[in-house]
């Protein structure tokens, strides 16, 4: 048991760790682009990676309250990315 | 359980949006709904007025909460003056708007009219910060929507300035709230009152820089130098009728003022000591003499009127940074004077308008009508100035005097003097290019403006009824400032308000549970 | 029959919208279902107008069944493509275009064909032609694009067409 | 008892392999040197992490606490807008031309995306616009 | 007569000409001149009292607590000017009824005029300084009325400016000199402050006193320096210049030294400004009017000369300096008055005032030759006439004046002024009237009718006989000269006569008059003298004062503010930040009284990419996509922050109100340049790098000053904590607090949203009925758009996912009482979802088929929240008092039912109403012509047949 | 971790600030926002930092973060929401009237005549 929740626990700050690289990551991509379409890549997996992050304090905190949150980032997130590609593509993004 | 004193909020806050649902195309019936709520806030404001006078405090406790934990709001002398300046205001303002049509010249203005109001009677009625501030944003709000009426391209630039500018304001704002609530835990004014008073000597940093924010803020709205930027193009820019409104605007922030730095943040207290005694005097001279050379310096007759705000409010700024119960009702009288002759003047300038190509100080065809005009400039322009025998100059007098024994006397009485030559100065020469150069020019190349007719006869009413106020707080000088000497004795003894607010108890609380 | 029509205009969607509001509840209660059940109706009924489209035939058992098949797929592909980005260099990656022409008709099925393909990694459906008949896939890496098009008609199209019949 | 353990290794075992897979589709989004390529790495990769960890939040619910379901919502909300986004994603690219041009369809004109409206044809595309957004 | 009503009758008079002016020249000319008459009798009644030495007087509180109240007196003095006032002033109303054109507005002139009278019936009726100061200043306005009468001329406009800038400063000053005086006395009271001269005179603030009022005196009087601004005067009507110069607004000056002369004069200070100030104007004053070509510029100079004399007398501080003062003002009125109405008569019929261009009228107009001879002749000093004897009474006084230690220096300056005074009557008779007739005047003058030429007939009258018979007037100059000398000084016992015997003074004045002879006799000669003479012309030292002023004004004002918003930015960061410094460095510091608490990874990683985000968008802002994309990162960051420190209702707030402004900020940019250009240079960044860094460390300082720190005593949301369940019914305190404890606020937030969205409405309203109509419906892309307007994958996703997030939406607005939700965010997230639906299909199809009023969704959100308000009312409990019950139907488990769900419902319809609106708006912006409403949903459908296809890609 | 959030507030500021003085309306309302998400979190901080405490009340729990700053920065995240539309909107307005985004409004300065 003690082993096994060692174990979870670990897992959790890897998971934490690897939640933050990742973020750090396509940060990066972001910054660097070069193009549109790699921008609104790196946001949209920021958003992704965020999801995680808030499961993961979820999880860390025992809370189960951040699941309207996580839901309602994953919803916005789609519409965002989806806002910033219409307007390239067509400029009007609600024409 | 008397609800009248939410009714100034709450009133406009139904018919607005009963116009918005119910009489959106029919100006007519927004007109006679608009009016009639005006009328009856004058009506309610008269009666919270009359309930006050006596030095009665009443408390209503919204959410039947107890203050500091729910939102109150206080009805004491100052606060229903201030709501019945506001109500008297809005009626001539309405006519205006009404007579010359302004209110036709884009949507929803009686809407965001109320709104305004709304705001304005909300700031001045309010006990919690945090609600003023809400308050703040919704008369804000509804004047940016007023300020940008009937559109055009000069009115929309400015008009993003004006709005840019006071989002800073805003977040400013916010800033101070923050800090306050940081510092001491609390919202509500008088609950802030008692426990400015529990902070160490040795620890004033936090307060002190709330205080200073807070001031800031307000400061922003009084147009005090040199936050004043946004004044000169918002006001010369908007609507005439808006403008006039906007008399009443730089006053919340010399009203919240008045309120806060004599209640919490109190001349005497040891751990805000210097701040804004050291600060507010010098900028407020400052704004008064910036006014009065704006008045002189300015090309275009609306922005020589948004100078003459400015100045105004520095004379009124003046009077509340000596922050003692004469010079706190000089600058009473000093505002209810201010409200009323600035708002005649913006009206005057679109009575102005109406006849010229545009508003440049410069000669141009005689126009009908200009007879009465010029007369009610007249008027209104040595109310302004503070030439006797108007309000301006008693209101003059009562700052000068109650100056006298300071230590800035021999500098508050030079600019004060000096800052009125100019406006002298500056209102005559703008007077006698608007009204007497006129007759020699022929008519020229520029025609003026065809579509312009001569302003409707409710708009002559308006403006006349102004300067009628104007006249009435001049002859009824002696009433006023008893008046308002009650209420700066109010002010000075704030403990009777604050265990008005703290010691009533509402639901869940009895009055000791708080501390 | 209309006036079932009338009331569910969608049956299908109420009754994913009554799942989903179980699942929010979190806990299945006779209550919370009837008031799903009666949100799924609602729902529908305010925003039909949105629907113009008549609702095609479709057979939920195999469509079941794809789904079961498009998970496995898209955990087998998942470490294929984790293979490959953590080992090979940009140097011998070889991505490419390949174009899939549609025998699908219906708008959902290609949706569903396009989904398909892009969740079952190291494919994206990047386009349709302009009048639909063909889809634009690209492919992060393969040495025989035409394969991939053979394969991605074969598995996941002809099932699609299946169950949209 | 033992399921708990049971479960908390399943929940360790989520959070590692999501936690791989979340990193596997940053390393892609950050290694791959063409727009169209970097696409495949998080879109995927990257949901299936965050899948994973949504498994683990689950597992976890039901070992420590009263369960929840609520994951599975998010989850299948990942997966079924993942598919759009991409899709526009891959639009923009093609679009802004930040991507080898795609062959021409067989039975069409051209595709979608590449359709420009004749009014807009006299706007010339702007001058290296791929590489400055 | 009440003394109020003295003074009543001319301002409630001055409302009739101007209302009368339709009823005709005459009627007008009438009323005025009936309501002086009516004042001048009033005025008359209280002569027995003055005469036998009682105090008249009259009150009305006004401004008590200031001390300004309307307190009215009426001794010799007062009744002097009065009646000097009201007396000529009814000549100057039959003067003028004839003098005035037919074109001149009659009506406005005598208002202009009866106003000006009671002013000055004002002035020098008062008891209360502060009301002698109102009744002061309206004199200046109503002279600028005045003079700038006839508004074509430049030279009127200028010169009534002049004069109100004149003495309104002096005006100005004088407030403060009163105000002085008053405290130091303890009252602004006249009769108060006259008992208090040692008490005055004592005190360290006298000599400001002093200066601030004699500031106000010398500019109405035209003293030297300020004697120019009279001469501009003239340019007003001939009736107004004689009014004006003889016997009101110029003596208004003079009187307050008189009536102020017991507690103000006596001392050094007194004694040399004053009698030095009157000297010089004397001499100026005289010398400048004999080179005067114009009748009524000569006219003008020699009362600046006259003036100084009359201030020079009253500046000496001898009893029979005040007495001869006051007989002087007496005959000068009279004799100026005469001379102005004559000079007005020569120009009325000759067209022309220039002296040069006149001459031999005495046979053509030989009545007014008589008077203005008579007149010119006194003002000379001549015997037998009034001015002479004044005259002598100076020439006398200022052979006993010692000033600056000289004992010649007074006399000699008398006599050189009285000298250059008989010489310009000289040439006022000589080159006007005298010499032989000429055959160029503009018109053939003569004389007019008995209007114009009576009332300055009876002036010279009484300058006879007072010059013959002195001691008519003798005493009623002394009864006047006592109640200036109050209790300071007694009435000297001098008797008025011709014949003094053979004093200095008759040498003086022989020598005057012989010198004035002569110097008219060389007079062309020294006019080529005087006009080679370089010399200060006063009026273009003003005019470039003032307009050096203005441009100075101009300079600072608009040089300040230049409309540049970014530097007004600038300044008030930069006040706000050295402000807050100030507060900070000068308060005191404790040490932390919390804990610092460590930083976990996923913190410091947030705390990056906030960081690099907020850099990116200031480095990268001209592109302007890119740095909305940053935004949504800073935003994103902010709301995992939120969640991180247990704040999940924010985060959902901030994510949810973030994608909205973005889609906004995009809906907004598809019409901006997508580009920021470089325009500021190196300079303007560094200095807003430096501000931005300043404001930055002020905010980071004060921020982790307060969170190191616990605030002073417990807050108040320990109530909150406490009572939430209890009072409220909900467990997710935040929303108990936006809905209950604190619901005023967020009834005031939803109705800055619902505000904000008609505001957006009105605005598109406006622009599109505007000229940006026919721009927009004409607008070119300005990149180029893809094809495929409508995905089809986007479409078929949107039809199921739409519900969904309509349901996650309601769900939300349920849970929020007590749990992270509300109706606020549910508002927010139903919006999305419509927007979801928009961007698949398009505004115009989606709309097409699918709308709600939202400005009726606005009003009813607003309007739900204030009924749910006022509905507490009914229960006697005040506006927004909630309640809550529990509920239970079967199958459905115990729900709550509280009213503030309901009021929350109305901040949800407003959240929906406000963005649906706002979308709405943009989207009718963009709407451009020739463009059809789609009619399917999605672009590309292969299941419709082929012709469908073909005519949506001919649409497209 | 009090550190992170004050400096994190610090950085939020001085970006706005410098945004704020910007030429053109578009960076200039951008910098409005950030100064808007700097405020929000001070305002939030003036609470104090609380982790794994919501203000959800549950029972045997009595660890909560202050929960009335969290409702004042609802408030003012909503009000600056509205603000900032109206604001775009504005200056979208300005725009496309003068086809001019720039935040400067150069005040017509044209002589009048004084005499
Ligand atoms: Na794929
Ligand atoms: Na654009």
């Amino acid at each position: 048991m003690s082993f096994a929740t060692q174990l979870m626990d670990t897992a959790l700050i890897i998971a934490f760790i690897v939640a933050v690289l990742a973020q750090i990551m396509s940060m990066i991509r972001l910054v660097l682009g070069p193009s549109t379409g790699d921008r609104i890549l790196a946001l949209d997996t920021m958003v992704v990676n965020a999801i995680g992050l808030i499961v993961l304090l979820g999880i860390a905190q025992g809370v189960r309250i951040y699941f309207e949150v996580s839901l309602i980032i994953a919803m916005l997130g789609f519409v965002s990315t989806v806002a910033y590609a219409r307007f390239v593509l067509r400029g009007d993004i609600i024409e | 359980m008397t609800h009248w004193i939410v009714a100034p909020i709450i009133l406009p806050a139904l018919l607005a949006p009963f116009i918005v649902l119910a009489a959106r195309y029919h100006i007519g019936i927004q007109r006679v709904f608009s009016v009639a709520g005006v009328v009856a806030l004058i009506a309610i404001a008269a009666g919270l007025m009359w309930q006050a006078s006596d030095g009665t405090i009443t408390l209503y406790q919204l959410g039947d909460w107890a203050a500091p934990f729910g939102i109150v709001i206080v009805a004491d002398r100052l606060s229903t003056m201030m709501v019945m300046l506001t109500a008297v205001l809005a009626l001539f303002v309405l006519l205006y708007a009404i007579g010359s049509e302004w209110d036709t010249r884009g949507r929803h203005f009686h809407a965001l009219f109320q709104f305004q109001l709304m705001g304005i009677m909300g700031a001045f009625l309010t006990g919690d910060l945090f609600n003023l501030f809400v308050f703040f944003e919704v008369l804000l709000i509804a004047s940016y929507g007023l300020m940008i009426h009937a559109g055009g391209n000069a009115r929309l630039r400015a008009g993003v300035q004006y709005v840019l500018f006071n989002l800073l304001g805003s977040t400013l704002f916010l800033f101070a709230l923050g800090a306050i609530y940081a510092e001491t835990g609390t919202l509500n004014m008088a609950d802030l009152a008692r426990r400015v008073t529990l902070i160490d000597a040795g620890e004033t940093v936090g307060i002190r820089l709330a205080a200073v924010l807070l001031l800031l803020v307000f400061a922003i709205k009084a147009a005090v130098l040199p936050l004043h930027f946004w004044l000169p193009s918002s006001y010369a820019e908007a609507p005439a009728p808006v403008a006039a409104l906007f008399a009443i605007m730089t006053k919340v922030g010399a009203y919240a003022i008045i309120r806060v730095y004599t209640m919490v943040f109190t001349p005497d207290l040891e751990v805000t000591s210097g701040l804004h005694t050291t600060w507010l005097l010098p900028a407020a001279l400052a704004s008064l003499a910036i006014g009065m050379i704006g008045i002189l310096a300015a090309r275009h007759f609306d922005r020589l009127v948004a100078f003459a705000v400015i100045g105004s409010m520095g004379m009124v700024m003046v009077a509340i940074s000596l922050f003692t119960p004469t010079s706190i009702t000089a600058a009473l009288y000093y505002t209810v004077h201010s409200t009323l002759a600035a708002a005649a003047l913006f009206l005057i300038v679109d009575l102005v308008r109406s006849g010229r190509s545009d508003l440049r100080l410069i000669a141009q065809p005689v126009v009908p009508g200009a007879v009465l005009t010029s007369a009610l400039f007249f008027a209104a322009a040595i109310a302004m100035a503070g030439l006797p025998p108007l309000s301006g100059f008693l209101g003059k007098l009562l700052v000068l005097d109650a100056a006298f024994d300071t230590a800035s006397a021999a500098w508050i009485w030079a600019i004060v003097l000096i800052s009125s030559l100019i406006a002298v100065v500056g209102f005559s020469r703008a007077g006698s290019i608007l009204f007497w150069k006129a007759k020699t020019v022929t008519v020229s190349e520029e025609e003026p403006n065809e579509t312009a007719s001569p302003p409707a006869t409710l708009s002559y009413v308006a403006v006349g009824g102004l300067l009628t106020l104007l006249v009435a707080h001049t002859v009824f000088a002696g009433p006023a400032t008893s008046y308002m000497t009650a209420v700066s004795d109010q002010l000075f003894n704030p403990e009777p308000y604050i265990s008005t607010v703290l010691d009533t108890p509402g639901k869940l609380s009895t009055p000791k549970e708080g501390y | 029959m209309n006036a079932f029509r009338w009331l569910l205009p969608h049956p299908l969607l109420t009754l994913l919208l009554a799942v989903v509001w179980t699942l929010l509840q979190n806990q299945i209660s006779a209550g919370m279902i009837v008031f799903g059940v009666i949100l799924g109706v609602l729902i529908p009924w305010i925003t039909s107008a949105w629907w113009p489209d008549t609702p095609r035939s479709f057979h939920v058992g195999r469509m079941i069944t794809y789904s079961i098949m498009v998970i496995w797929d898209i955990m087998v592909a998942n470490v294929q493509v984790a293979w490959i980005v953590l080992t090979k260099p940009n140097s011998k990656l070889r991505p490419a275009w390949i174009v899939v022409p549609l025998e699908l008709r219906q708008p959902e099925a290609i949706t569903i064909l396009a989904g398909t393909i892009t969740l079952t990694p190291g494919t994206v459906s990047a386009d349709l032609s302009d009048e639909g008949h063909s889809l634009l896939v690209h492919v992060l890496h393969t040495d025989d694009p035409d394969g991939v098009r053979d394969q991605i008609k074969s598995r996941y199209e002809r099932r699609l067409k299946e169950i949209f019949a | 008892m033992s399921g708990d353990i049971i479960m908390t290794y399943a929940i360790a075992i989520s959070l590692l392999v999501g936690a791989i897979f979340a990193l596997v589709g940053a390393v892609g989004l950050l290694k791959f040197n063409d727009s169209m390529t970097r696409l495949h790495a998080p879109t995927k990769v990257g949901t299936v992490g965050i899948g994973a960890f949504l498994l683990a939040s689950m597992l976890h619910s039901f070992t420590y606490s009263e369960g929840s379901m609520h994951e599975l919502l998010i989850m299948a909300f990942l997966f079924v807008t993942a598919p759009i986004s991409a899709n526009f994603m891959a639009k923009v690219n093609i679009h802004r031309r930040a991507c080898d041009t795609p062959p021409e369809p067989p039975r069409d004109d051209t595709w979608s995306t590449l359709n420009v409206p004749e009014e807009d044809k006299h706007v010339a595309p702007e001058p290296g616009a791929s590489h400055h957004v | 007569m009440s003394l109020f009503l003295i003074v009543a009758l001319p301002f409630f008079g001055a409302l009739l000409p101007g209302l009368m002016n339709s009823a005709g020249r005459q009627a007008c000319a009438g009323l005025t001149f009936t309501v002086s008459l009516a004042a001048f009798i009033g005025l008359l009644t209280n002569l027995p009292a003055v005469l036998a030495g009682e105090l008249v007087t009259a009150r009305v509180d006004w401004i008590p607590s200031l001390g300004l109240n309307f307190t009215l007196m009426l001794d010799g003095l007062g009744f002097f000017f009065a009646l000097l006032i009201l007396g000529i002033g009814l000549l100057i109303i039959a003067y003028a009824r004839s003098y005035l054109s037919r074109d001149d507005n009659m009506g406005e002139f005598f208002t202009y005029l009866l106003l000006f009278q009671g002013a000055m019936v004002g002035i020098v009726l008062s008891d209360n300084i502060l009301l002698l100061l109102v009744f002061w200043e309206l004199t200046s306005l109503s002279s600028f009325l005045l003079i700038g009468y006839w508004k074509h001329l430049p030279e009127g406009r200028q010169g009534a400016r002049m004069a109100l800038t004149v003495t309104g400063m002096g005006g100005l000053s004088m407030i403060g000199g009163m105000l002085i005086l008053g405290q130091i006395a303890g009252s602004y009271d006249l009769s108060v402050i006259l008992q208090n001269r040692d008490l005055i005179q004592a005190d360290p603030l006298y000599l400001p006193a002093l200066l601030l009022i004699l500031l106000g005196c010398f500019t109405k009087s035209a003293q030297f320096p300020f004697h120019f601004w009279l001469p501009h005067a003239m340019a007003a009507p001939t009736p107004v210049s004689a009014y004006l110069h003889s016997a009101t607004m110029v003596k208004a000056g003079i009187f307050l030294m008189a009536r102020m002369w017991p507690v103000l004069s006596g001392t050094p200070e007194w004694f040399v400004i004053v009698t030095t100030a009157g000297l010089i104007t004397m001499v100026i004053g005289a010398v400048i009017a004999l080179f005067k070509h114009d009748l009524k510029a000569l006219l003008a100079f020699s009362t600046v000369s006259h003036l100084g004399l009359i201030t020079m007398l009253l500046g000496t501080g001898t009893a029979f300096g005040a007495m001869a003062a006051m007989f002087h003002i007496l005959n000068h009125a009279t004799f100026k008055a005469a001379l102005f109405m004559s000079a007005g008569i020569v120009d009325h019929e000759a067209h022309t005032r220039d002296i040069r261009r006149l001459g031999g009228l005495r046979h053509l107009m030989p009545i007014t030759f008589v008077i203005a001879t008579v007149a010119a002749l006194s003002m000379a000093g001549i015997p037998f006439l009034n001015g002479f004897l004044s005259k002598e009474m100076m020439l006398e006084e200022a052979t006993h004046t010692v000033l600056f230690g000289s004992h010649w220096l007074v006399p000699a300056l008398a006599t050189f002024g009285s000298l250059f005074s008989a010489a310009y009557c000289f040439r006022l008779i000589g080159h006007t009237f005298l010499g032989p007739v000429r055959d160029d005047y503009p018109t053939k003058p003569h004389d007019p009718g008995a209007g114009m030429w009576f009332p300055p007939a009876i002036l010279v009258v009484l300058v006879v006989l007072i010059g013959v018979a002195p001691f008519l007037a003798e005493p009623f100059v002394k009864l006047v000269t006592a109640s200036v000398l109050g209790e300071a000084a007694e009435v000297p016992k001098a008797y008025f006569k011709i014949w003094h015997g053979l004093v200095p003074a008759l040498f003086m004045s022989v020598a005057a008059v012989v010198g004035g002879l002569l110097l008219i006799a060389v007079f062309k000669p020294a006019l080529r003298l005087w006009d080679a003479a370089p010399r200060p012309e006063a009026k273009t030292i003003f005019e470039a004062l003032i307009a050096a002023v203005v441009a100075l004004a101009e300079r600072l004002i608009h040089g300040l503010h230049n409309g540049a918003f970014s530097r007004y930015g600038a300044i008030m960061a930069a006040t706000v930040i050295g402000a807050g410094y100030y507060a900070w460095a000068t308060g005191t510091v404790g040490a932390p009284t919390r804990e610092m608490q460590d930083m976990t990874p996923m913190a410091v990683a947030g705390w990056l990419m906030l960081a690099a985000a907020t850099l990116g968008m200031v480095f990268l802002h001209r592109n302007r996509l890119m740095s909305l994309i940053l935004i949504g990162i800073a935003g994103l960051m902010v709301s995992v922050g939120f969640v991180f420190f247990s704040a999940p209702d924010l985060a959902m707030t901030q994510i949810t109100v973030e994608v909205v402004t973005i889609i906004l900020l995009l809906l907004a940019l598809n019409f901006l340049p997508n580009r920021t250009p470089v325009e500021s240079t190196v300079m303007r960044r560094t200095r807003d790098a430096a501000i931005a860094l300043a404001g930055g460390l002020a905010a980071m300082g004060m921020a982790w000053h307060f969170l190191m720190r616990d605030a002073v005593t417990g807050p108040i949301s320990q109530f909150h904590l406490a009572n939430s369940y209890k009072g409220g019914g909900g467990t997710n305190v935040v929303n108990v607090i936006l809905v209950d404890f604190r619901g005023f606020d967020t009834y005031g937030e939803i109705i800055v949203l619902g505000i904000a969205a008609l505001l957006i409405y009105a605005l598109t309203e406006t622009l599109l009925s505007g000229p940006v109509r026919a721009r927009l419906l004409n607008r070119k892309p300005d990149q180029p758009r893809a094809g495929d307007m409508h995905p089809t994958m986007m479409v078929v996703l949107t039809r199921v996912i739409m519900p969904v997030v309509l349901m996650v939406g309601f769900y939300i607005f349920l849970r929020g009482h007590n749990e992270p939700g509300g109706g606020f965010i549910a508002g927010l997230v139903v919006s999305i979802a419509v927007v979801m639906q928009y961007m698949a299909s398009g505004f115009s199809w989606a709309s097409a088929r699918l709308r709600y009023p939202y400005h009726g969704v606005i009003g009813a959100g607003v309007l739900i929240a204030g009924l749910t308000g006022i509905g507490s009312w009914f229960v006697a409990k005040p506006f927004l008092t909630s309640d809550f019950t529990y509920v239970r139907i079967p199958p459905f488990q115990e729900f709550e039912l509280a009213t503030a769900a309901l009021f929350d419902l109305g901040v949800f319809l407003a959240v929906v109403g406000a963005v649906m609106l706002s979308l709405e708006s943009f989207s009718r912006l963009a709407r451009r012509a020739h463009v059809k409403d789609p009619e399917h949903p999605m672009d590309i459908d292969p299941s419709r047949d082929e012709t469908q296809a073909a005519a949506v890609k001919e649409g497209v | 971790m009090e550190l992170l959030v004050a400096s994190a507030i610090g950085i939020l500021t001085a970006g706005g600030i410098y945004l704020m003085l910007r030429l053109r309306t578009f960076p200039v309302i951008l910098g409005i926002s950030l100064l808007t998400y700097a405020v929000n979190v001070f305002l939030f901080a003036s609470g104090r930092l609380s982790i794994g405490g919501p203000p959800i009340l549950r029972d045997g729990v009595d660890f909560y973060a202050d929960p009335l700053p969290q409702a004042l920065v609802l408030t003012a995240i909503v009000i600056s929401f509205g603000m900032t539309a109206v604001v775009v909107m504005i200056a979208l307005g300005a725009y496309l009237g003068a086809d001019d985004d720039r935040v400067d409004d150069p005040v017509d300065a044209s002589a009048g005549d004084a005499t």
